[in-house]
């Protein structure tokens, strides 16, 4: 098992006729993933590699019974192709893209809330089940079915988290890149209940960052509801404050958000904290090995 | 993107929230003919980017033109240290003259996104003024909040209860309620991240008057804004850092010795923490993105050798988007055009990590490559020389 | 028993200090309806005989415990008031006032819904649970407790029914006028339901008018689920189409909307309509008397 | 309220939505000057607020100055008769001239208030043109629709969507489905109830041009827009229902002989349902509104009076919010000032209902009075003759 893909998610690509789209939704298809559909308007009709292309989202659920989304569209369209994918009844929508305006994730979001729609991102590299399926843009090959979920606010640090696991002989059930802008869809405390749900998944990696509090809403989940061990590794331990660092998710204002009160929140939560990244994938190597 | 206060308050009548006439000078000469103009006695501001000037003498007040003529003469050129600027300091090259307001009470009002409740969150305080950061962590309480409601905005009620609760009287409330929802429709409209007027004064007339204005617009929303995108005051910004935003690279410029190259901001801060970690420290902060082309992977690089403190380069990438072969071109390219002489430290992997590592093999060129991360942060501090 | 009010109903009055909002405070107050709290922005502090005045409906709930809402303020300010009382935790809101733009009701109705607060109205005179509580501005001594619920899209002709049935010796469980503009809060349907669950109500009158679909909406929810002997009156049997009559709603578009096909639609559900208005209540008496 | 043509697309032209060239005449000679410099052929339109126009002449066809100068002359003045003027006819005191379009294709384009789904919803179909209504009933699956969520606004999406669905090629799609999210912006900003392009035709370049434009307004929002307000046509309203509007009333004229007047639209609907029932027939609708003051009542009755058609009056009031004996006043007060040559029957009950009937009573003045609706009906049917 995993959790929210598996071999039965049947995806749509929205943006799927631009260089990224169709670089990725070739990697996906090669990596297993079911790539039934694509959407680009004014290209309906056409295909790639034999996935046909439809002119909406509708069209293309309706011909193709997808139910999952990947969305590779610019910033500025970005918040109603979300929108387009959840109105035609997608039911997980990933959201690949970087820079979409706060504003306009507010009202997508609070949107979301009402309709069940699951979102992953946006500024997200997506999530995979290793073996299964493939929903990002990540490097397949580095990951390895097994036991474990991550779930991470970075993109390329998870690969390294993923690489030392696998390095390690340890799998994943799955790895999700939640995203690194204010605002999001599913955060660490809704993908580790799910992970928690998941008879598969044995333990959770948590990767977080400076800024914001989605770190300190986890630990409190995790002293509450999680029995799973948890190992996490906070980025931006040694970021100067007020420093904007990419992220715009982290800026570290005032007392909150800091990385010590993030590692001491997850520690008081039975949480292990590697303070090196070079060292994440081996604390949670020690624990599965006692 | 941050903005001067006098860009703000250029917003702010715009959108009909009160502030004084003002002018903004960047000479004696025009000082003096502005505050003449303007008639005594005038507040005279530095505008930098940064808060805190009044602590550092960023804020003067004049009470004729031989004090506005010695006030302008001291402040511009000069560089100013505040508790914000670091103590680099900054440059003042513009001054904002404006009439001294006849002030009866300091309120504060702020706007911001609040990502816990994934709503715009406006504030207000009855203690308004320099202070209201110490008052922020010290009594809470007296920050009083609106959560706004995405689909509802900024309701009427909320911005007058807002100001009633601030205990003003019945026609003051209700005019600050106006500003605080025309600096709301500013905010949204214009796609801000922060709004503040601290202090908004109350007049001795009960009217409300924004003294200081600060915005910081949100970068993503910048495309709906191309007149936003002008006010943007490159004197503020490191010249490295400007160079690399012209890239499209995320850098900013840190106090150490290791030049750091890294895609993605989350794996770039995870670097600087491993370099932390075994006693080095890093120089930079660089984020080639996930969509790098080899030319933003050559400019990254040269920025770096350009830096005079970078005593190493550490290259660190994880091939998603980014592909490493990519990656390995541009940074095979940048070393032929340049001179490198610092020990480049090189740590590959993910997608097409085998021709990566094949192009910078086949370059010819000496880099030092790294199999995981561990081996990797013994390298940097050897090449740095914090271990031997 | 009755619905949505009774005797521990906490009204507040929003707009307590206008002429409308004084005078009908204190007919509600002495036909025994709990006023506790008034609301006018920059009025706080005084009272009106003792009712004490608040600036904001936050304040008043807190004081008072108010746990009902009724509405006297001019159109441009009362969707703001709705949703100030809805904000305010109030679970009944009850707003009188006419010409409320259309735009402004979509957008409350929409956020109501997803509060669980009930809104009476708008454009309504207001409900009345004789003998228990009045919140609204209809005649009270007309009304005579006991077991028909009457539910109205129109406020007079609507004390002409309570007016025949309290002739005939007929008394009334709740009559509740929803308003006469195109976007209402409770509809037939919902108060239907209600009066079926409510142990106290024998029997519904419905007073419907052309235009809109709300009467064959009520005639479905009828057929379904209503077991209680329902009568109903159509006004605008008469009504030249395409003319406006006066509420918003009473446009007849096209065959839809007409008394003619809502007349038809009741009878098909089992309703007994009267095709006088002379004869509401005695349709209604002769089916008590069967 | 309604609005002609010609002022539906000046809102049009301000919202970007495409329209022609046009002009607004109301004389021969300023036709003929409008038409040459618009170039031929031009389609000559009468304005006037009812639609199926085409079919009752008021749309024409001029090949060059003549054949403008015969139509103006015909269309100017003339009393049109269409499907929805009724027999009356409007009379044509404005002509829209514009150039004749060259058109592909004619397509339907609606918003309106959907009660159902409280929601606006675009209606849009490929079966444009005069007989969009038939389409509607006969073949309901050609009217494509959208709903629009009120706290999303109409989607880019769902614009195209809707313009997709239309069978139109892409980038006429595209453009359609601009000028469908430009009609919506109009809507919502402008407080509309209903809007129509029909037909918003497709220019042989692919193009979308708004032939004909339809806008009612809310008029409870008509506060929020004093500027439309300006745009009311007097000239195509009863001039009893302007004195009623004047005077806060709510009246329509209709082809009968009882003059009603009523507090409430549904109980004024309910009156004529009962005038009909025993026979008669109501002169009007007239409802005094739940806050009428003495003086509106008093201006009602007079309304009713002035009627040459009214054979008979019938006061028919609930008391609620408007009270018995306010209403009284008003009816003895019309009474004294005017001469009242027909029967007035008064049905009164409610609020204040006593000092109603006693100031009535006491006025010395002979009013009919009813207990109930019952004998109130006989007492009107009597009084115009249908029983005796």
């Amino acid at each position: 098992m995993s959790i929210l893909i598996g071999s039965d998610t049947r995806v749509l690509v929205q943006g799927m006729t631009g260089n990224e789209g169709q670089f990725h939704a070739r990697q996906m298809r090669d990596y297993g993933t079911q790539i039934v559909a694509g959407v680009t308007p004014g290209k309906g009709g056409q295909d790639i590699d034999g996935i046909p292309i439809f002119d909406t989202v509708s069209e293309g659920v309706k011909q193709t019974d997808a139910n999952a989304s990947i969305i590779f569209v610019p910033p500025a369209f970005s918040a109603d192709a979300i929108l387009e994918a959840a109105d035609a009844g997608i039911k997980l929508i990933v959201c690949l893209t970087e820079g979409i305006p706060v504003n306009d994730m507010l009202v997508v979001r609070k949107h979301l809330d009402s309709t069940g729609v699951r979102l992953v991102g946006p500024n997200t590299p997506g999530l995979i089940s290793p073996g299964k399926c493939k929903l990002g843009v990540m490097a397949g090959y580095i990951h390895k079915p097994g036991h474990i979920g991550i779930i991470s606010r970075s993109g390329t640090l998870t690969y390294e988290v993923v690489h030392q696991l696998t390095s390690l002989g340890i799998g994943q059930s799955t790895c999700v890149g939640i995203g690194g802008d204010p605002i999001i869809g599913l955060t660490f405390s809704d993908l580790l209940c799910m992970f928690e749900a998941d008879a598969d998944t044995h333990g959770m990696i948590l990767i977080g960052e400076i800024g914001g509090s989605a770190e300190e809403n986890a630990a409190r989940i995790i002293a509450e509801s999680i029995t799973k061990p948890v190992v996490a590794f906070i980025a931006g331990q040694t970021a100067p404050p007020g420093r904007r660092m990419g992220h715009a998710g982290a800026i570290v204002s005032g007392g909150s958000g800091t990385a010590a009160a993030k590692i001491e929140e997850l520690r008081s939560a039975g949480v292990t904290v590697a303070e090196s990244p070079a060292h994440i994938g081996r604390k949670m190597d020690e624990i599965l090995s006692n | 993107m941050r903005i001067h206060e006098y860009q703000a308050k250029a917003l702010f009548a715009k959108y009909g929230i009160p502030i004084s006439a003002s002018n903004t000078v960047s000479t004696v000469n025009e000082a003096i003919a502005a505050a003449d103009a303007l008639g005594y006695p005038v507040v005279i501001k530095a505008q930098i980017h940064a808060g805190g000037r009044g602590k550092g003498g960023g804020i003067q007040l004049a009470a004729n033109t031989s004090e506005v003529q010695e006030a302008a003469r001291r402040m511009l050129g000069m560089n100013l240290r505040t508790p914000q600027t670091g103590p680099a300091g900054r440059t003042v090259r513009l001054l904002l003259i404006e009439p001294a307001a006849n002030i009866a009470q300091e309120l504060y009002l702020g706007m911001t996104i609040d990502r816990c409740n994934r709503a715009i969150t406006v504030m207000a305080s009855s203690c308004g003024g320099v202070d209201i950061e110490e008052t922020a962590s010290s009594n809470p309480e007296a920050i009083l909040k609106e959560t706004v409601d995405p689909f509802l905005g900024l309701r009427p009620f909320q911005a007058f209860r807002l100001a009633h609760r601030l205990g003003l009287p019945f026609k003051t409330a209700r005019g600050v309620a106006k500003s605080i929802q025309s600096l709301y429709r500013l905010f949204c409209e214009q796609d801000c991240v922060l709004a503040e007027i601290n202090p908004l004064a109350i007049t001795s007339e009960g009217e409300p008057l924004a003294i200081d204005a600060k915005l910081n617009l949100d970068d993503s929303g910048l495309f709906r804004h191309p007149e936003l995108r002008e006010l943007r005051d490159l004197n503020e910004e490191d010249p490295l850092e400007i160079e690399a935003t012209a890239a499209n690279l995320n850098y900013i410029k840190l106090d150490g010795n290791v030049g750091c190259l890294v895609n993605g901001a989350g794996l770039a801060m995870a670097t600087m923490d491993l370099i932390k970690h075994v006693g080095a420290s890093p120089a930079n902060f660089l984020d080639v993105g996930g969509g790098a082309t080899s030319d933003m992977i050559e400019k990254g690089v040269q920025i770096l050798i350009n830096d005079p403190d970078v005593r190493a380069v550490f290259i660190n990438i994880f091939g998603g988007i980014l592909r490493c072969d990519v990656l390995a071109e541009g940074v095979v390219a940048a070393a032929n055009k340049l001179r490198i002489s610092v020990p480049v430290i090189v740590r590959l992997e993910g997608t097409n990590v085998d021709q990566g590592r094949r192009i910078l093999n086949e370059s010819g060129l000496s880099f030092l490559t790294a199999a995981d991360l561990g081996e990797a942060a013994t390298m940097v501090a050897k090449a740095v020389g914090v271990i031997s």
